[in-house]
């Protein structure tokens, strides 16, 4: 197998998740999209580490998952809170914040 | 190579050029599913099947990483993604009260320009990296000691290559012999063959990625652990209701 | 070539000294002088006010030490000059080498220019070769301490004694104590009366710091210091707004010339090497180190900066509104400070503008033309003018005039010797202007003026001896001043001619000028001294506080004079001055090697009869019609007449034009703020800011506006058209479009966030296939 | 003292990280404990940078003094290197001075919607940011600093901002943050192109100079350092945030943006672009000197449009910003001891305006310069104290200005060698020209609002008054180091000329006596015959 073939997969689940990002207006996608990004970066990851013959890729890449966790559960967590507070969560809508 | 080796192993005759082609195989129909599924999470209409599109990537994934030969990653991308954050999402929909049905509002009209800076992207990065790293071989490297509990085996069960390599063992033995491999004679033995071995058992790098994980990454560890109680102590406070 | 030679008064040999650091302790420690006045500021600003008389006893005691410490200084100087051993080792210049060769290089450029100059100073250098009489030098002396470091090079700060610098610490401090002492009557009970000092010692201060300042960023320090000060006392009364443009448009007229300033130094600067050092510049440029071409520029360069400061001829404007501030200020300012910086500065630099002008050969250069011009066309403002302190504004910029015309022919002496005379009468006429004023509340000749000489006499005669004085006749001081100009200018052969080069049309514009000033003055005069009183109320003689200065400036605009009889005068013999002729110019012209070779004229008593008899028709005329035609028919009509009702100046037809465009000042003002200031404050400025809004800031927000609108129709056209209907096959998407094209607002920050991508993966690229 | 030479710059670092850190745990109701806090901990930055003058041997001001240097993150080489000599330790003590400062001045002044302690937060944390990118050594570590500082003041001006906020602060974001991205990738491609195995400046600087990377590479990523710093500074065209952003912000934001923030960018100049890429600085001074010189002009054009004083102010910052561009431009170490004197000049004086113009805010409510009036009637002292800082802002030798105005003009006659210097002396007398404009539109500010009797509208508004405690105390030390600097400027360019020395290259730095019609312009580029041959090889294997 070549390597490239994960990378430009990669690469392109990468640009469809920053079309996503760019694009979508619900929260709850936009984060979704966030995630293909995450993973197309963990794809990236491993398949150095699998290059390079080492287990540093898939120690980040652990790691990766682990922080994407936490982003999903805060990111949702300020999703609901917009949502109950507008009854929206559409993204183009959102005021800048105030203290 | 590792799972995917021993799938193989039931093919006794595959040679290493078979097995990549039947890894090609296996990475063409994945990436074309993930393709599909994560262009339609991108464009759908519909925010549930969104959603669902999306588990079906996050598997193409962690398929991808099983073919890669890290186990561990995969088998942590199928519990942690599709067992635990798919299911926020779609709790994250029910809550928001999504329309269950197509939501068209969930589009906004800059998708020429997204789709534009997308493809741009795609562009430079996929010329970036044809030009850098154009054939560059996944080599799976020397694949990890095996090891291997010496037990009894009967000599019709051990494969051929076993036995073409220790001559010395099974000479004038009958099929329905019982036999001992011993320890020595197992190391003597090259890799691709002591996996032929009964009773060896073969491991992933899971070990060398405990290893990593609780010597020389100690720290992001204890850091990732921080941050995922901070996580969950801040999503109680941004959602709970005052 | 010797026959030319033997017609010089005074060919010296260059003694190739500059200067010493070890001398008398006041010569060495100048540099309290200016402290003291700058100390007294900060003084009056935190303490003035709870002192009894406000601030003023500081600033009164502070320059009368000073004053006391210039005297001192004086004294020293006056021994120093001759008797200062200067074999002494101490003594030395900046030069490495300072031998024939160069001076040869020096020769030779200027032989270019002109075939005259070459023998002149071909023949300095041959007889300084034969070593006929050794000259006793006049040795400054400096003193400095490191200020700092830039570029690896060690900055001093220090001060310089020598000729003019003594005299200049006598003339300021002198002026200044005066003002000050006048100042605590005329302008007591003012709003202001604290700042009022505290900014008269500060003015009197950063004068006498730039005066004593031994290199050009000093200079440019304490020259725009004098401004600063200026800006603030001019715009004393800042609450009304004639006020503070007066100021606005002095500190914005002088920052015009100060762009020469900062040009002309710099470009000293590095064709000297890399030093700041005035003694420095001048001896390199004396030895021809700097090359002719630089010195040119800086030259003219800083001639701007002069024309600004000095209020020369187009950048005077500024001159006459600064009258706005109080009148003890205008004294200083015409008198001692502000306007003779410019002047100072030429002298000081001497070597710059005698070498980068080619004074020496030339019968016309830009400093003389300039001068020249000054002369007439600020005497003929003066004429116009109801206010009498403009008539006196104008005068200063005619005198000084005179002061950069004597430079610019290389009569050196000539117009340090007017710059100290035309301090006292002029600080006489200002003082006595405001004497005047003080009484009347008032500075209009012709409404609130008239016969005040039954009211004030100690004023009247002081102004009456004053203006004697600035009309140039002889005894008084300006008699021997000007005279020394007009014979320095050596036009049609007069002074042994081409002694610095034939400067007839200077000589020309010089006697009119004079023939001017006596006639302005005789009209001012008239105006407020004689005929009627057309005021309110009961004038009266000013308080001892305002008349003493008057008288003590009056002796000396009376006596100044004496102290530079012309060598030969009584004695016949002109090339050896006996000891009581030609003091001032002993002392004060510096005799090293940082100081260019002037040639001296001789006086003429010809020149000296005919300029007197022209200085006398300006005059005569102005009484014929003032004295004895205005007043005729006054006494007939029983009007309070100030012209005649016909007069020619309303009978004339290009008389007529001639006063408007004096009244209108050659239309300069109009000029400078309706066209240049009021352009560049309005229209410019305005488009500038057009430009800001429109065109650089819409940029940002306009290729924001751009993608979407791109993102639009490639949504409608692309996107809509084929993309979609492949994709998502249920067609389904076809209802969206309608939605999609509805306008939003909204959503900048993906918008921006996609262009973040977009700019990041171009510059990514860039360098993917730059490398 | 060794274990503070050891650990001082990590102190000073990390302690506003330390003091938000305390004030998070106390509710934001109790409003004195974060002041008391915040102010503590700054003053604690402002001793350690007392001792630091102290300690600091200025014999070795071109050395890194009290450096550290720790393996970071290993994989791409970034260390965690830091150190202070000549050149950053004005602006580092000018970084601990100003924001000790700004909370002073905040204690009662805080803007609306109020809220102290996330005030305060975001200026301890901005206080991290500009430390960290003054005294880092390494770029990823510079990097990092210098991004920390943007979302502080993104969020000072969007939250504590004036009316059209969102607008402004979103501006200077993203115009910012587009900045920095290009300065990453020009980082980047630094990096991996010079092969030098390091982030570290003078690493990288040494890798460039033996030279395996093209000079084609080198002009590029000294354009794309260029775009990165220039935004910041801001370089004439892309100045189009700063007005916003300083109309907008808070008066506090306004003060360490202009004092601190806008330095980072020429810093970057003279500390990273020039030192590591001194073949293309040459190549692109030419421009810098004329956007710098269109900058002093323009910037001063648009000060005599405007009619709100606190834009003014603002425009006046990209006219003074030119000429410590034109300043460095010039690439001698008189411009750029100019350029950081011009620097620590104007984060005093301008920042002094700032505060003055917040006052003036505070007691009017407006600032529209046509609607003020007679301030030396109404607030004598706060006249006065305009007045002077308009006589130091627009160049009056004695004060501050002057030194950083002078020297640039001074070194525009004579640029480093390689420069086309006919051209650099059209800049001086177009800079020289700039002065008679500062002068103009400063005074007519001045006359227009400090002089004349005031309006009716404020005739006798009690609200109007002189400085009160707080402001003199905070105003105080900035218009002493005004005065003191502008007649002993020795006390900057003796520090900062040593290390100016060491860092140009010496092929750039001109003799300030050098007469350049003596010299041979070309000469500079490489020495002797070899090296030409060497580069004319380069060449060669460059073209693609």
């Amino acid at each position: 197998m070549l390597l490239n073939q994960f990378l430009l997969l990669a690469a392109a689940l990468f640009c469809l998740g920053v079309y996503g990002v760019l694009t979508r207006r619900n929260g709850v996608l936009v984060l979704m999209s966030v995630e293909l990004i995450l993973n197309a970066v963990n794809i990236n990851l491993v398949a150095f580490g699998a290059f390079q013959d080492n287990v540093v890729g898939d120690v980040f890449a652990v790691f990766v998952i682990a922080v994407a966790a936490a982003e999903v559960g805060v990111g949702l967590a300020m999703v609901l809170l917009m949502y109950r507070n507008r009854k929206s969560i559409d993204f183009t809508e959102v005021d800048m914040m105030r203290g | 190579m590792t799972l995917l080796a021993q799938v193989a192993s039931d093919f006794n005759e595959l040679t290493s050029s078979e097995v990549d082609i039947a890894q090609n195989i296996a990475f063409g129909m994945i990436a074309a599913v993930m393709l599909f599924s994560a262009f339609r999470t991108v464009t759908t209409a519909n925010v549930v099947h969104a959603a669902l599109y999306l588990v079906i990537v996050l598997a193409g994934v962690a398929a991808l990483f099983i073919l890669l030969g890290s186990d561990f990653v995969g088998a942590t991308q199928v519990l942690v993604y599709i067992g635990a954050i798919i299911v926020l999402f779609l709790f994250g929909i029910m809550l928001t009260k999504a329309r269950l049905g197509d939501d068209e509002s969930v589009e906004s009209e800059r998708r020429g320009m997204g789709a534009l800076v997308g493809i741009l992207l795609l562009v430079v990065m996929g010329y970036a990296l044809v030009d850098t790293f154009e054939n560059a071989e996944l080599t799976f490297g020397e694949p990890e000691p095996i090891a291997y509990v010496p037990t009894e085996v009967t000599v019709g069960d051990v494969p051929t290559p076993v036995l073409e390599a220790l001559p010395d063992v099974f000479a004038g033995l009958g099929d329905d012999d019982e036999v001992t491999i011993s320890q020595a004679d197992f190391d003597s033995l090259v890799p691709e063959v002591q996996r032929r071995v009964p009773g060896a058992e073969v491991f992933g790098n899971n070990k060398q990625i405990a290893d990593s994980i609780f010597s020389q990454y100690i720290v992001p560890f204890e850091a990732v652990s921080v941050l995922l109680l901070a996580a969950l102590i801040g999503a109680i406070v941004v959602a709970r209701k005052e | 070539m010797t026959g030319l030679l033997s017609s010089f008064l005074a060919v010296e040999a260059v003694p190739d000294v500059s200067f010493t650091t070890e001398a008398n302790w006041f010569l060495e420690n100048v540099w309290i002088i200016p402290l003291l006045p700058i100390l007294s500021f900060f003084a009056i600003l935190f303490f003035g006010k709870r002192l009894p008389q406000g601030g003023a006893e500081i600033g009164i005691a502070a320059v009368g030490l000073a004053f006391v410490l210039a005297i001192l200084t004086n004294i020293a100087w006056l021994d120093h000059r001759d008797n200062f051993d200067y074999h002494d080792g101490e003594t030395r210049t900046h030069l490495e080498k300072h031998d024939d060769h160069a001076e040869d290089e020096h020769a030779s450029a200027l032989l270019e220019v002109d075939g005259v100059t070459e023998s002149v100073v071909l023949s300095f250098a041959e007889e300084g070769a034969e070593g006929a009489e050794e000259i006793h030098p006049s040795v400054a002396v400096i003193s400095e301490r490191s200020w700092f470091t830039n570029g690896d090079v060690d900055f001093t700060a220090g001060t310089i004694v020598d000729g003019p610098v003594a005299l200049m610490l006598f003339v300021v401090t002198t002026i200044s104590l005066l003002v000050h002492i006048y100042s605590t009557d005329y302008v007591s009970g003012d709003r202001r009366y604290t700042h009022f000092f505290a900014f008269l010692s500060l003015f009197t201060g950063s004068m006498l710091a730039y005066v004593v300042s031994h290199n050009i960023l000093q200079m440019i320090v304490t020259w725009e210091l004098v401004g600063l000060c200026s800006f603030a006392l001019i715009g004393h009364w800042w609450e009304e707004k004639p006020n503070s443009d007066a100021a606005l448009k002095a500190f914005l007229t002088n920052r015009v010339g100060d762009i020469g300033l900062l040009v002309g130094m710099v470009i000293l600067f590095f064709s000297a090497g890399g030093t700041f050092d005035v003694v420095e510049i001048n001896e390199k440029a004396v030895s021809g180190e700097i090359s002719q071409t630089a010195l040119t520029w800086a030259a003219i360069s800083l001639t701007a900066a002069v024309m600004s400061k000095s209020g020369q001829f187009v950048l005077h404007t500024w001159l006459p509104d600064a009258m706005a501030g109080p009148t003890p200020v205008s004294a200083l300012i015409h008198a001692a400070t502000l306007v003779v910086a410019g002047v100072f500065m030429i002298a000081r630099l001497y070597p710059v503008f005698w070498y980068g002008f080619v004074i020496p050969g030339s019968d016309i250069n830009g400093l003389a033309l300039i001068g020249s011009i000054t002369v007439v066309f600020g005497g003929l403002l003066a004429f116009v003018q109801n206010d009498i302190k403009k008539v006196l504004a104008y005068s200063t910029v005619s005198q000084l005039g005179y002061m950069v015309l004597a430079l610019g022919v290389g009569a050196w002496t000539a117009a340090l010797f007017h710059l100290f005379t035309h301090a006292f009468f002029k600080a006489g006429l200002f003082l006595g202007s405001g004497s005047v004023a003080h009484s009347v509340h008032s500075f209009d000749m012709k409404k609130d003026m008239g016969g005040m000489r039954k009211f004030m006499p100690t004023t009247f005669k002081t102004f009456i001896i004053c203006s004697i004085a600035l009309a140039g006749v002889f005894p008084f001081a300006g008699f021997w001043s000007k005279d020394e100009i007009l014979v320095g200018t050596g036009g049609f052969g007069v002074g042994a001619g081409k002694a610095n080069g034939e400067y007839t049309l200077m000589l020309v514009m010089g006697l009119v000028g004079a023939m001017l000033t006596g006639a302005y003055m005789t009209r001012c005069i008239y105006l407020t001294f004689f005929g009627e009183f057309r005021g309110h109320g009961h004038p009266h003689e000013s308080g001892p506080r305002i008349t003493i200065p008057l008288i003590i400036l009056s002796v000396f605009a009376f006596g100044a004079g004496f102290l530079n009889f012309p060598p030969g005068f009584l004695t016949g013999d002109a090339k050896k001055p006996s000891f009581w002729q030609e003091r001032f110019g002993h002392f004060v012209e510096p005799l090293a090697a940082y100081f260019p070779p002037i040639s001296h004229s001789v006086p003429s008593w010809w020149l000296a009869i005919i300029a007197s008899v022209i200085g006398l028709i300006g005059p005569a005329i102005a009484y014929f019609y003032y004295f004895v035609l205005v007043d005729r028919k006054a006494k007939e009509t029983g009007e309070k007449l100030t012209e005649l009702p016909n007069g020619p100046t309303t009978s004339v037809g290009f008389l007529k034009a001639g006063h408007t465009l004096l009244v209108n000042k050659y239309y300069l003002d109009h000029l400078y703020q309706n066209v240049i200031v009021g352009f560049t404050k309005g229209p410019l400025s305005k488009a500038a800011y057009w430009f800001n809004q429109n065109v650089l800031d819409g940029v940002v927000d306009e290729a924001g506006r751009t993608a979407v609108r791109s993102g639009n129709f490639i949504y409608r056209y692309i996107d809509q058209g084929a993309i979609e209907g492949v994709v998502n096959g249920s067609g389904r998407a076809s209802t969206s479009g309608g939605q999609g094209l509805r306008k939003i607002q909204t959503g900048k920050v993906q918008q921006y966030a996609a262009l973040l991508f977009a700019g990041a993966t171009v510059l990514a690229g860039i360098f993917m296939f730059v490398n | 003292m060794n274990e503070l030479r050891e650990w001082g710059l990590t102190l000073l670092i990390f302690a506003p990280l330390i003091g938000a850190a305390i004030m998070m745990a106390f509710p934001k109701t109790d409003e004195g404990i974060h002041k008391v806090i915040a102010l503590g901990t700054t003053i604690v930055t402002a001793i350690i940078g007392v001792i630091l003058l102290i300690d600091f041997d200025y014999d070795r001001a071109d050395e890194m003094q009290w450096a550290v240097e720790r393996d970071w993150i290993d994989i791409i080489r970034a260390e965690y290197a830091v150190g202070i000599d000549g050149m950053s330790l004005p602006l580092l003590i000018l970084t601990l001075l100003v924001v000790p400062l700004v909370i002073i001045y905040s204690w009662n002044h805080f803007p609306n919607p109020h809220n102290p302690k996330a005030f305060l937060m975001l200026i301890l944390v901005l206080h991290t940011g500009m430390i960290g990118s003054f005294v880092a050594r390494d770029l990823v570590l510079f990097f990092v600093f210098f991004e920390v500082v943007l979302l502080p003041m993104f969020f000072m001006i969007a939250v504590w901002g004036g009316e059209d906020r969102k607008y402004a602060s979103l501006k200077f974001f993203l115009y910012t943050l587009f900045g920095s991205a290009l300065m990453l990738v020009s980082f980047l491609a630094l990096f991996f192109l010079a092969g030098a195995e390091t982030f570290s400046i003078v690493g990288l600087a040494e890798a460039v100079a033996d030279g395996d990377i093209s000079r084609n590479a080198q002009i590029w990523i000294f354009g794309g350092m260029l775009l990165g710093f220039g935004i910041k500074v801001p370089m004439f065209p892309f100045h189009t945030w700063l007005p916003d952003a300083h109309t907008q912000a808070p008066t506090q934001g306004s003060v360490i943006l202009a004092a601190v923030l806008l330095k980072l960018g020429t810093y970057g100049f003279v500390r990273i672009a020039i030192p590591i890429l001194p073949e293309a600085a040459v190549v692109w001074a030419p421009w810098i000197g004329l956007l710098a010189c269109i900058g002093i002009i323009y910037g001063a054009l648009g000060c005599l449009a405007q009619t709100d004083m606190k834009r003014l102010i603002a425009f006046s910052s990209v006219a003074h910003m030119g000429y410590v561009m034109l300043g460095i431009a010039t690439l001698t170490d008189w411009g750029i001891n100019a350029a950081i004197f011009g620097m620590v000049a104007h984060g005093l004086i301008t920042g002094m305006l700032f505060f003055v113009a917040g006052s003036v805010k505070e007691r009017y409510h407006t600032l529209e310069i046509s609607r003020l009036g007679g301030l030396l009637v109404s607030a004598p002292r706060m006249g006065w104290i305009l007045g002077f800082i308009s006589m130091a802002s627009l160049g009056l030798p004695g004060l501050a200005g002057f030194w950083g105005e002078f020297p640039a003009i001074l070194a525009a006659y004579n640029p480093a060698n390689g420069l086309p210097v006919g051209l650099f002396r059209v800049y001086m007398v177009i800079a020289a020209l700039g002065t008679v404009l500062a002068a103009g539109y400063l005074l007519w500010l001045l006359q227009r609002t400090a002089m004349g009797e005031p309006s009716e509208e404020f005739a006798n508004d009690p609200h109007i008054t002189d400085p009160n405690r707080e402001e003199w105390i905070a105003w105080t030390p900035l218009l002493v180091l005004i005065l003191v600097f502008g007649l002993v400027p020795g006390l900057i360019f003796n520090v900062t000329d040593p290390a100016v020395e060491a860092n140009i290259s010496d092929c750039l730095s001109a003799d300030v006596g050098d007469d350049k019609a003596n010299f041979d312009v070309g000469a500079c580029e490489r020495d002797g015959l070899d090296a030409a041959l060497a580069e004319l090889g380069v060449a060669i294997g460059d073209g693609e």
